[in-house]
């Protein structure tokens, strides 16, 4: 029985990854999950300076889903390569680092340098709902996607680069085409959609910045139809997520078409979901008979 | 020793009205909590709600812990339903604590509200040392008196509506009381929970008198543990011998950097 | 007191109306609501010809929300202006039929049949996500949009116009502007979002059409986010709808910028949720002391 | 008269393992259910469940009407959760019911599972009259065998693990049964809720011996009135006198035109 997976040149011991932004730079988690048994760990986006991130509130709970506008606060290339990345090479997991620029020169810039110092995979995040700037505007324009990522590739030699689509389109098809043809070694999604919500007594937005992203469980469906769609477009592997709580949620996104699974929201309710995600896993290709869980992907009996 | 197990419900009763005291079993080998600690409670086994709960170190007894709560949404409603024997998971304790007064100082506690939760086991470890001042919108929301009598060295009430103790805000009790009392003025070191409002009025009596006062915020939690980012609030932060110029606003997260922090370090 | 509305040279008594395809055609939930307390009825999408609908299963539940693939199953123009229309002339209420074309001369055709039948108004259903042909086409081209409006616009006399928008775009507010500039009296939105779910064990969609449209509390801050940004695009008035339960939902709806607000999958929980929701906003205004329930409409404070 | 309402649980109680019988009781001026009709019932207070669920009558009693269920998923869950005293949002009664026998009709009940939840009421308003053809997995999970015993004319029961009554299906029982009654052969008219292999089978039994035969389907349902099209099943149409060739197929409501349908009517 053979849980590991290949995203390029990359070879996972299992599906099951953490979703950028929701696990910090993986030391939070490490009292609660033994990092050495995650396929890989997505830490949270890096800029070139550090960011301060939106004034609070930063979320707010919705039905099935939270909101969260933190404004990508981070720590900063430089303190992040000294200071962050150290901690993660003490593990026998893969290290994804989400980057995120203001142009294409920063996204190029980051990216080198996180190549330059071995970081396994780099996740191009082009859909970032919170911040004016740069992200999403990337990731709703095909042509802006295409020169930002052929402009990445070239500078990035050893890391397997990952674009992280933007889910606020109408045909992720064709993004996550020009992807492929861009020279992404694979595609991840969804990221989490735009949205807000409102106190009526104050007539305040919930979110001072008075639109967040969606995630949890509400976006689930989106996100599965996403991946199943992306799936017929391209060859590269897929990360899918949104609103994976346990392993079943997971085997919906591999049966529509993802290579692995990114898990977000649900590690704020259970930090060792992740975990109990790779046992449910292991124990349905087990009752399953599968041999090698690659196989299920894109398994969807459609017909 | 773990911050993150399933608790066994042992007791879920209800206070007044529309506060609750849940009591927990914890597992052996867990992290033992400190005044002005607090937890993430799973809020029902569904997605809806969905983020646990935070609650503050209410008290510490044989065999777990227990936690005060009033009714807010869904969340406290889930939780209201639980009964003993039930199971709940539980991540903590999480944050940092009220400091230990220091040698000399006179400690002084100010809670407002539900507020009191996060103070009441401050005040029992500091054993009759403390001056209680606690508010409350009208005497039925006033909790735990009879203990709370017992444990202060000097207990002041106050409510909105003059229902129990002195009418007004417990700050003006505060401030009347220091008024009258050049010791606590020089010496005090203020511990505060409760509503904004309150905890920037403590903050001022504080600052006026030249006294440390640590307050217990609130933000919004998704994670409990540094990770999220979503516990945000504004603290100043300066290079060192730069003075008030220098002064910078960086966001802290209340659930890792706090709960508790210095009130001259917020940005009210 | 004033709980009245306009939605172009339409006055509904109070903003609460029904979201197309939920409340069938009047009469199913005539038992259950007095209609003549509502706003308005907003019935099944309409066609030229009777459409079959979708084969099972059509339906599923998600977290918080529903996917349905019903197919547009209707009884056609014909049938509707004969059997189904005469029944809801007999109660005080306004009626909105909601219409979906192959082509836009389809769409034309429709919308003048029941412009000359004198139905109050018309939605033109341009974001239907499961069937295969029109609908969603023009909702997610502008220029598609542009023409259809226009030549639709051009045949419509008496009737209001209502274009309901698809939420499956980057960008709501070019959509919005558009059905604004072609001569639509008001916008609608949101439509239920593409989505879909899948059975691990038999690794079958939930729903045969396998794509589903999700509706209820799940989406609400994507609808509310997209009213808001539709809002700020453009002057006439917008039927915010997406996952309102009750009062409170409604109100973030027209805080938001909504001027009236459609009550879909929450029919189904609770039929007679219309009347509640008009007794809540009527207790809201009352308590703020709100003189017109209109002046809440973009209320929303967002300094 | 409503057919939306209200109701108050009396009685919510284990059958077995993974069955529950719930009591309610409904307000006065309240519609009166036939066999073979449904209820949408509340599943939770929340929104995650969020549709109702669709249950059989079971049976009357004299304060409202039991229902018969098990334990599925999250709605039957929230509902196993329901204690006496608590209130529940009740649709009902809704759809079609089971057609009376013509005169000189020899009546067969045959259920599989669960599916007893709807025949049940039919055999008791049958009064001895219904050969009744019961069938399950195993033992365990045959449902009220004694109040079944006494209400049906001849009770024939199938496991199939053969723990309980003959070994296999209950249409091999049916099967048997008839190749060796050839009153019944000519004169039966069946009725039949379960599982849909079951119910094929029955169709199957009735065409070949041309007798008619009423089952009830399950779709998944939203609405429950014949609003959202969503529980369509797919029925044989066609215009009078223009025989096979003439048929389509065209969508009914199982909530509305059904539950209970004619065999030879449906496109199995
Ligand atoms: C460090 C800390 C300690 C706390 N200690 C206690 C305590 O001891 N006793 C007590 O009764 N309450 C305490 N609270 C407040 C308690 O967390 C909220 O009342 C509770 O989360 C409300 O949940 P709800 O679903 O019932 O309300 P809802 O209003 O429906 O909650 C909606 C969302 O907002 C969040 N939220 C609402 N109010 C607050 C709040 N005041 N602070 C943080 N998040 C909030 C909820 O967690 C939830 O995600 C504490 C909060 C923090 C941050
Ligand atoms: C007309 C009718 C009468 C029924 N009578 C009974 C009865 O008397 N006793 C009983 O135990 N069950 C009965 N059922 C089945 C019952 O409705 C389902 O078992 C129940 O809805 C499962 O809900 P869940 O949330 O526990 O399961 P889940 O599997 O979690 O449900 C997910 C969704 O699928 C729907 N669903 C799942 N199974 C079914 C099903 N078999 N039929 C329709 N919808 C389904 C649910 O309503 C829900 O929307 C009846 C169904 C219909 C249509
Ligand atoms: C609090 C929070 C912070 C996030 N930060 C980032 C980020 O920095 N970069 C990024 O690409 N995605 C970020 N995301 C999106 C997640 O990686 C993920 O795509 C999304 O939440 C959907 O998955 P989920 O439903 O499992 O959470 C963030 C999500 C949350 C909830
Ligand atoms: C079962 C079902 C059928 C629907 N049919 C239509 C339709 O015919 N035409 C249309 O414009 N929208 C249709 N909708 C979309 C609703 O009108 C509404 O836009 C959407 O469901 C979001 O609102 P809600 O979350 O309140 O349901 C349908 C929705 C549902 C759930
Ligand atoms: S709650 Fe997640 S960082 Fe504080
Ligand atoms: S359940 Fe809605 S039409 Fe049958």
């Amino acid at each position: 029985m053979d849980l590991s997976v290949n995203i390029g040149t990359l070879k996972l011991k299992n599906p099951v990854m953490t979703a950028s932004g929701t696990f910090g730079y993986g030391e939070e988690y490490s009292e609660f999950v033994d990092l050495n048994r995650l396929g890989a760990v997505v830490v949270k986006g890096i800029s070139l300076k550090p960011m301060q991130g939106n004034p609070p509130p930063r979320i707010c709970e919705t039905s099935c889903g939270m909101l969260n506008a933190i404004g990508l606060q981070n720590v900063g290339l430089a303190y992040f390569l000294k200071h962050k990345l150290p901690f993660m090479r003490r593990y026998d997991t893969k290290l994804v680092v989400n980057v995120l620029g203001n142009s294409i020169g920063e996204y190029a810039k980051i990216s080198e340098a996180l190549d330059d110092a071995g970081v396994d995979a780099i996740e191009l995040n082009v859909s970032c709902p919170n911040v004016k700037k740069g992200g999403i505007l990337f990731g709703t324009d095909v042509k802006m996607l295409a020169r930002l990522i052929t402009k990445v590739r070239a500078g990035v030699k050893q890391a397997v680069l990952i674009t992280k689509l933007s889910p606020n389109v109408s045909d992720i098809k064709k993004f996550a085409k020009t992807a492929e043809d861009c020279g992404s070694d694979a595609i991840s999604l969804i990221n989490s959609i735009p949205g807000m919500a409102i106190d009526i007594q104050t007539k305040r937005p919930k979110l001072k910045n008075v639109i967040g992203g969606l995630s949890g469980p509400a976006i689930k469906p989106i996100a599965v139809r996403m991946v199943y769609e992306a799936g017929k477009a391209v060859k590269i592997p897929i990360i899918g997520m949104g609103g994976i709580m346990n392993a079943e949620d997971a085997l919906e996104f591999l049966i529509a078409g993802a290579t692995a699974v990114a898990v977000g929201t649900a590690n704020f309710i259970k930090p060792a979901v992740t975990i109990e995600i790779i046992d449910g896993l292991k124990d349905y290709v087990e009752k399953q008979g599968i041999e090698k869980i690659s196989s299920i992907t894109g398994s969807i009996n459609a017909g | 020793m773990s911050r993150y197990y399933t608790a066994i419900v042992t007791g879920n009763v209800p206070v007044n009205k529309n506060h609750y005291l849940l009591s927990l079993r914890t597992p052996p080998e867990t992290v033992k909590p400190l005044p002005g600690q607090f937890f993430m409670l799973e809020a029902g086994k569904g997605h809806d709600p969905l983020l646990k709960r935070a609650f503050s170190l209410f008290r510490i007894t044989a065999d777990g812990f227990q936690v005060l709560y009033r009714i807010r949404g869904k969340g406290t409603a889930a939780i209201k339903g639980l009964k003993p024997g039930d199971q709940l998971d539980v991540l903590g304790p999480l944050g940092n604590h009220y400091p230990a007064p220091q040698t000399g100082r006179i400690p002084v506690v100010i809670a407002g509200g539900i507020g009191i939760a996060s103070v009441f086991s401050l005040i029992e470890k500091l054993a009759k040392k403390a001056y209680v001042f606690y508010g409350a919108r009208t005497k039925d929301e006033l909790l735990m008196l009879n203990e709370l009598g017992t444990l202060s060295r000097e207990l002041h009430i106050s409510t909105d509506d003059g229902s129990a103790g002195s009418r007004g805000t417990i700050v003006k009790a505060l401030e009347d009381f220091f008024a009258g009392n050049a010791e606590l003025s020089a010496k005090g070191v203020l511990y505060s929970c409760g509503p904004m409002p309150m905890l920037r009025g403590v903050a001022g009596v504080a600052s006026e008198k030249s006294l440390k006062a640590y307050v217990s915020l609130e933000e919004h939690m998704a994670c409990g543990i540094g990770a999220c980012l979503g516990c945000a609030v504004g603290v100043k932060e300066g290079r060192p011998g730069a003075g008030k110029k220098g002064m910078k606003t960086v966001y802290k997260k209340v659930c890792k950097d706090g709960p508790v922090f210095a009130s001259e370090d917020i940005v009210w």
